[in-house]
């Protein structure tokens, strides 16, 4: 007894078919215990007692937020850590309907990239301390009007028996409209 | 060159600031070359499941100094880094190029699924084999029946490997073990013990390769690359030949035909194997032609393969001692062998030690490997 | 001013992989679930193997062509499993076999189930299937010694 | 950097082959690769036992769902008993895969060598393929914020859109025409008739991102056969050959740079234009792929390569110049919005695409004008690495 089947440019499958067929399903477990390092240890240190820092290099005077021991651009150990403002401007923002996993969100989120403002230091619109995070007090017409770029921004800190040292420390930059 | 690690955990040190070390180290001793004005590309060698990070390639260049530079990363062991590092510089198309792997098995909290994660998902991994290791030891047992190695002689190569571990100064795994200990341990799937399966270690590897020219420029003592050659059987476990190890034979006579050697046995004075399973290494001596089929566990018990014999195999030990760093395993052979080829390996020195062939595996379930030809 | 190293717990994972076993492999498992174990066969260089594949590994021309296997399963290898990942003892020894049959290139992985001191490597074997089956290499349960009565039977 | 390099021996693609992209395959990812290296080697004339070495690209292995995805799928790459390295720079490799596969032969170690790029993203079926870009994100940093894919792209497009003053409308010409030239296309997943209207009007994602904006989750694999210079003289009377590579990756911490221009890929530009000797790429260059997972990629790659001036790509593809009988057509294939995305893959089509538009095999997709000079490009990572190649007939 043969069988035999023809193959063309492959196999499409309608979703049904995907969902009928004789198929293997697993879900194998990836887990890992992750070190952060020198530079976020410290990061999450300061987040957690309400404070942004980030590494200066001497050598081209950016300061890296999120911090890192090393400059990206100059290839210098970094051992200058020196304290942002938690205020800054909105670089760009989206308004996002969907969740991580795609999923409708009931309520919009509107995300963005936040330039922080570190006192005493100056950067360019090319290479500046950046972080991605949430934006609130701004309405989905704020975003897509445009109004919202370059809105000045300050960190809303979470309550301090509930930081842990995480990014979520901070729950979101809220737009001070003048 | 240069590394940060070997060692069984590494809390304090994230990947990318462990590869920062060994990259610091590895300028420093290439005459404090300069990431940003200095070198042409880098490669890394890297996989997501490793990491812990899907696309794992975007978190390459910052920490070797290769922002805004030609960067890329290779799914594979640190020598099919070398080996593409190598075309480029033979093409033309780059001079200095900085390769990088690096491993944190440390920190895989769910390293059986992870191995388990490689086998054939319709064929295989439905099994639910409770330990990967098992996939190997078929393939050991196949290789002893027919090559008539017995247990004991499996024991002398182990002995003799961890001893020579003893002399390493990046062995987290040394200690002495006498063949008695070896031949009471217990199996964990027959025929393979505890002692002939490899430990996890963390590490990070760089190293710098650069045309003949600017080679003698910046290096004090430049180890040269005479060949590389790397190759893959198949993938299907099943249709493998389970008793030769194919990879490495082919590896090895490309690497051979570019570096000119006709008999491996005699311009060859040492060589650094791939040994995260014991048998692994005796199946690699094999194949890399330095020992015929029929003499491996004569050659083993004559000594001709210890460090005062003929072919010296893993003179400061290998991955038993030094434990296995996963995709960085390749590169810790040429770390070995670049260390004896500049009369620094310290305790583990060698004579007069001209030329060194290098071979990595790329580990349980896969049928590739690597194999270079370095000298001085 | 020391600092404490963070180490977090980061997953990978996504709720389950779907894997399909192509043209020829659902042919294959359809065929395993009638208690059937087939092998490919290549239409241009006669190869024969297994697991199937719409391609041959010897010539990488189209394969299309399952046939049945008319030899006997016999052990090319076998490995007996005492301890488990991690290092803990298994109640009971666990056997994993390479299974062949002449004539077929390539094989089988799957269990073996017999006494320690009968398994040797070439010994014949037969396949012994679960009652209820859905179409995967896990509807053999395990190979035993042929002409062998496992207890449970 | 010091890549202005003296070709020795050029290389030549002589074959080219892919499967159909569709967003679910019954085949393995083995089986995909096979399709297309078995329709790359039939073009060449080829057998496998002819070519010398394997170099395949895929992206994570977190689709496929097989950890060493390269060791379980190169023997449908032909990996068998022969050299294969697998390359893999995020959704940049499937036009790296030839870059890498340059070297191999250009170095001398390889003659012929088999270019395979796979994709099977059905695999991560549960909840779905787009939940494994949940774990691309620096774990520490940004993870926790619990990201979705299109958060990086609309950040991007609405800088971009600030930045040049684009509007959506504009940018919406591009999935309509690109959707349309797929209609051509045998292989295309997602070929449609749409206006500009359908695409504002489809499920708003992430504002500015539509579903229309987007190209589709895709299974697939697409093939490549390169040769020697004597090897390409000897096997066809039109090679095309690879006279010009360049990539580049930017810093992993895309938050703290421009988005709104590409640097990294104004460099990968440069390094290719370069090595096949183009000082003025708008000019020499006669029809390009650009990377275009998201309609304004198209133009915010144009502009990285040189090939339109800065913030004017709107304005050029509303005048209709990138139309397939434009003066410069992009995308004649139909892209990844209307070809499909198995994200290595993509990238190969496209230099698949130009291979067989240098050689007028293009069919009814082929060019209104004459074209001896194309560039395929791909792009990935966060915003970070461009990929370049320039072919000549």
């Amino acid at each position: 007894m043969g069988l035999s089947i023809r193959i063309r440019g492959g196999t499409p499958l309608r979703d049904e078919e995907f969902r009928e067929i004789i198929k293997e399903i697993d879900s194998p477990r990836a887990r890992y215990n992750m070190a952060a390092g020198e530079a976020y240890s410290r990061f999450f240190e300061s987040l957690r007692r309400g404070e942004i820092l980030g590494t200066y290099c001497p050598g081209c005077g950016l300061v890296h937020i999120p911090p890192k021991i090393y400059c990206p651009y100059c290839f210098r150990y970094l051992t200058k850590w020196v304290r942002a403002s938690d205020e800054g401007r909105v670089v760009t923002a989206v308004v996002s309907y969907l969740s991580a996993t795609l999923e409708r969100l009931e309520k919009p989120e509107i995300i963005g990239i936040i330039r922080l403002d570190v006192p005493g230091y100056r950067f360019t619109s090319y290479r500046f301390p950046g972080i991605l995070h949430r934006i609130c007090g701004a309405s989905e017409d704020d975003v897509k009007s445009q109004r919202i770029f370059d809105a000045r921004v300050k960190a809303r800190w979470a309550p301090e028996d509930r930081r842990i040292g995480s990014i979520n420390d901070i729950e979101c930059f809220e737009v001070m409209w003048r | 060159m240069g590394y940060s690690g070997f060692t069984r955990s590494s809390e304090h040190l994230s990947f990318r600031e462990m590869v920062f070390q060994a990259a610091l180290k590895a300028y420093d001793d290439t005459g404090d070359l300069d990431p940003r004005r200095e070198v042409d590309a880098f490669i890394s060698c890297q996989e997501d499941f490793w990491e812990g990070v899907s696309i794992s390639d975007e978190f390459a260049p910052d920490q070797l100094g290769g922002v805004l530079k030609p960067v890329y990363t290779i799914t594979g062991d640190g020598l099919h880094c070398m080996a593409n590092a190598y075309m480029m510089i033979k093409s033309g198309v780059a001079d200095v190029v900085v390769i990088e792997s690096h491993g944190k098995p440390s920190e895989i909290a769910s390293m059986r699924d992870i191995l388990l994660f490689t086998l054939d998902p319709i064929y295989v991994r439905p099994l639910k084999i409770p330990n990967p290791h098992a996939i190997q030891a078929l393939e050991a047992r196949m290789f002893m029946e027919a090559r008539r190695i017995s247990r004991e002689d499996l024991g002398i190569y182990v002995v003799q490997t961890k001893n020579n571990g003893l002399l390493s100064s990046r062995a987290p795994y040394s200690y002495r073990l006498s063949l008695e200990d070896y031949m009471v341990s217990e199996y964990v799937a027959e025929p393979l013990t505890l002692f002939d399966i490899a430990g996890y270690s963390d590490a990070a590897i760089v190293a710098i390769l650069a045309g003949e020219d600017t080679a003698r420029k910046i290096a004090k003592e430049p180890v040269w690359i005479d060949g590389v050659g790397w190759a893959t059987e198949i993938s299907t476990i099943e249709l493998r030949s389970m008793d030769e190890d194919v990879s490495t034979k082919i590896a090895s006579e490309m690497s051979y035909k570019q570096a000119g050697i006709d008999n491996p046995a005699r311009s060859i004075d040492a060589v650094e194997v791939d040994e995260r399973y014991s048998y692994k290494a005796l199946q690699a001596i094999e194949a890399l032609g330095l020992v015929r089929k029929d003499e491996l566990a004569l050659e083993l018990r004559s000594g001709g393969l210890s460090r005062s014999g003929s072919t010296p195999v893993n003179p400061g030990g290998g991955a038993l001692s030094e434990g296995l760093p996963l995709e960085a395993h390749g590169l810790a052979r040429l770390l070995s062998a670049y260390e004896q080829l500049r009369g620094r390996a310290g305790r583990a020195q060698l004579g007069d030690v001209e030329r060194i062939a290098i071979h990595s595996w790329r580990g349980l379930g896969t049928s590739s490997s690597v194999v270079a030809i370095v000298s001085r | 001013m020391s600092w404490k190293p963070v180490v977090r717990e980061i997953e990978m994972e996504i709720k389950a992989y779907h894997y399909t076993p192509g043209p020829l492999g659902l042919r294959w498992l359809e065929a395993l679930k009638k208690g059937l174990i087939m092998a490919a066969s290549c239409d241009r260089c006669g190869y024969v193997f297994i697991p199937p594949k719409i391609y041959c590994p010897r010539c990488f021309s189209e394969v299309t062509q399952l046939v049945e296997i008319k030899e006997k399963p016999h052990l090319a290898s076998y490995t007996v499993i005492y301890k488990d990942f991690e290092g803990r003892e298994l109640e009971k020894p666990i056997v994993l076999g390479l299974i062949r049959f002449r004539g077929v290139a390539g094989g089988l992985i799957h269990y073996i189930e017999a006494p320690i001191d009968r398994i040797t490597i070439g010994a014949e074997l037969e396949p012994v299937f679960r009652r209820d089956r859905r179409g995967s290499i896990t509807d053999i349960e395990f190979f035993r010694i042929s002409g062998a009565r496992s207890p449970n039977d | 950097m010091k890549t202005n390099i003296y070709v020795k021996s050029r290389v030549a693609i002589v074959g080219a082959g892919m499967t159909l992209f569709r967003r679910r395959m019954l085949e393995t990812p083995q089986e995909l690769a096979w399709i297309a290296a078995r329709r790359a080697l039939d073009q060449a004339g080829l057998e496998l036992r002819d070519i010398d070495c394997v170099v395949s690209g895929s992206a994570p292995d977190a689709f496929d769902g097989v950890h060493l995805k390269g060791e379980y799928y190169s023997e449908g790459a032909g990996a068998i008993r022969k050299p294969h390295v697998r390359v893999f720079v995020g959704g940049g490799t499937g036009v790296f895969v030839p870059i890498a596969a340059w070297w191999h032969v250009a170095s001398g170690l390889c003659r012929r060598v088999l270019v395979v790029a796979e994709e099977k993203m059905s695999s991560a079926a549960d909840p779905h393929p787009q939940a494994v870009f949940r774990h691309i994100w620096d774990p520490f940093t940004e993870k926790p914020l619990n990201p979705n894919l299109i958060w990086i792209f609309a950040l991007e497009m609405h800088r971009y859109m600030h930045k040049c003053s684009v509007s959506k409308e504009d940018i919406a010409l591009v999935a309509v025409k690109n959707k349309r030239n797929a209609l051509d296309n045998p292989y295309a997943q997602a070929a449609a008739n749409i206006t500009v209207e359908d695409v504002l009007k489809s499920e708003l994602l992430v504002y500015p991102v539509n579903r229309l904006d987007i190209s589709p989750v895709s299974d697939g694999a697409a093939a490549l056969v390169m040769v020697s210079e004597e090897w390409a003289r000897r096997l066809t009377d039109t090679p095309v050959w690879v006279d010009g590579i360049g990539y580049t990756l930017d810093t992993s911490y895309w938050t703290n740079r421009e988005l709104s221009f590409p640097v990294y890929l104004k460099n990968a530009s440069e390094m290719a234009y370069r090595m096949a000797g183009i000082d003025r790429p708008a000019k020499e260059i006669d029809v390009a792929e650009p990377y275009d997972p998201f309609d304004y990629k198209e133009l915010h790659h144009l502009e990285g390569l040189g090939l339109v001036p800065r913030c004017k790509a709107a304005e050029m593809t509303r005048e209709g110049v990138t139309q397939r009988d434009g003066d410069l057509p992009i995308c004649p294939s139909g892209g990844l919005l209307g070809v499909g995305n198995p994200i290595a893959a993509a990238g190969l089509m496209k230099v698949a695409e130009i291979f067989w538009q240098l050689r007028g095999e293009a069919g009814r997709r082929q060019v209104k004008k004459s074209v001896t000079t194309g560039l395929a490009q791909a792009w990935g990572d966060l915003m970070q690495v461009g990929t370049v190649v320039i072919l000549r007939r």
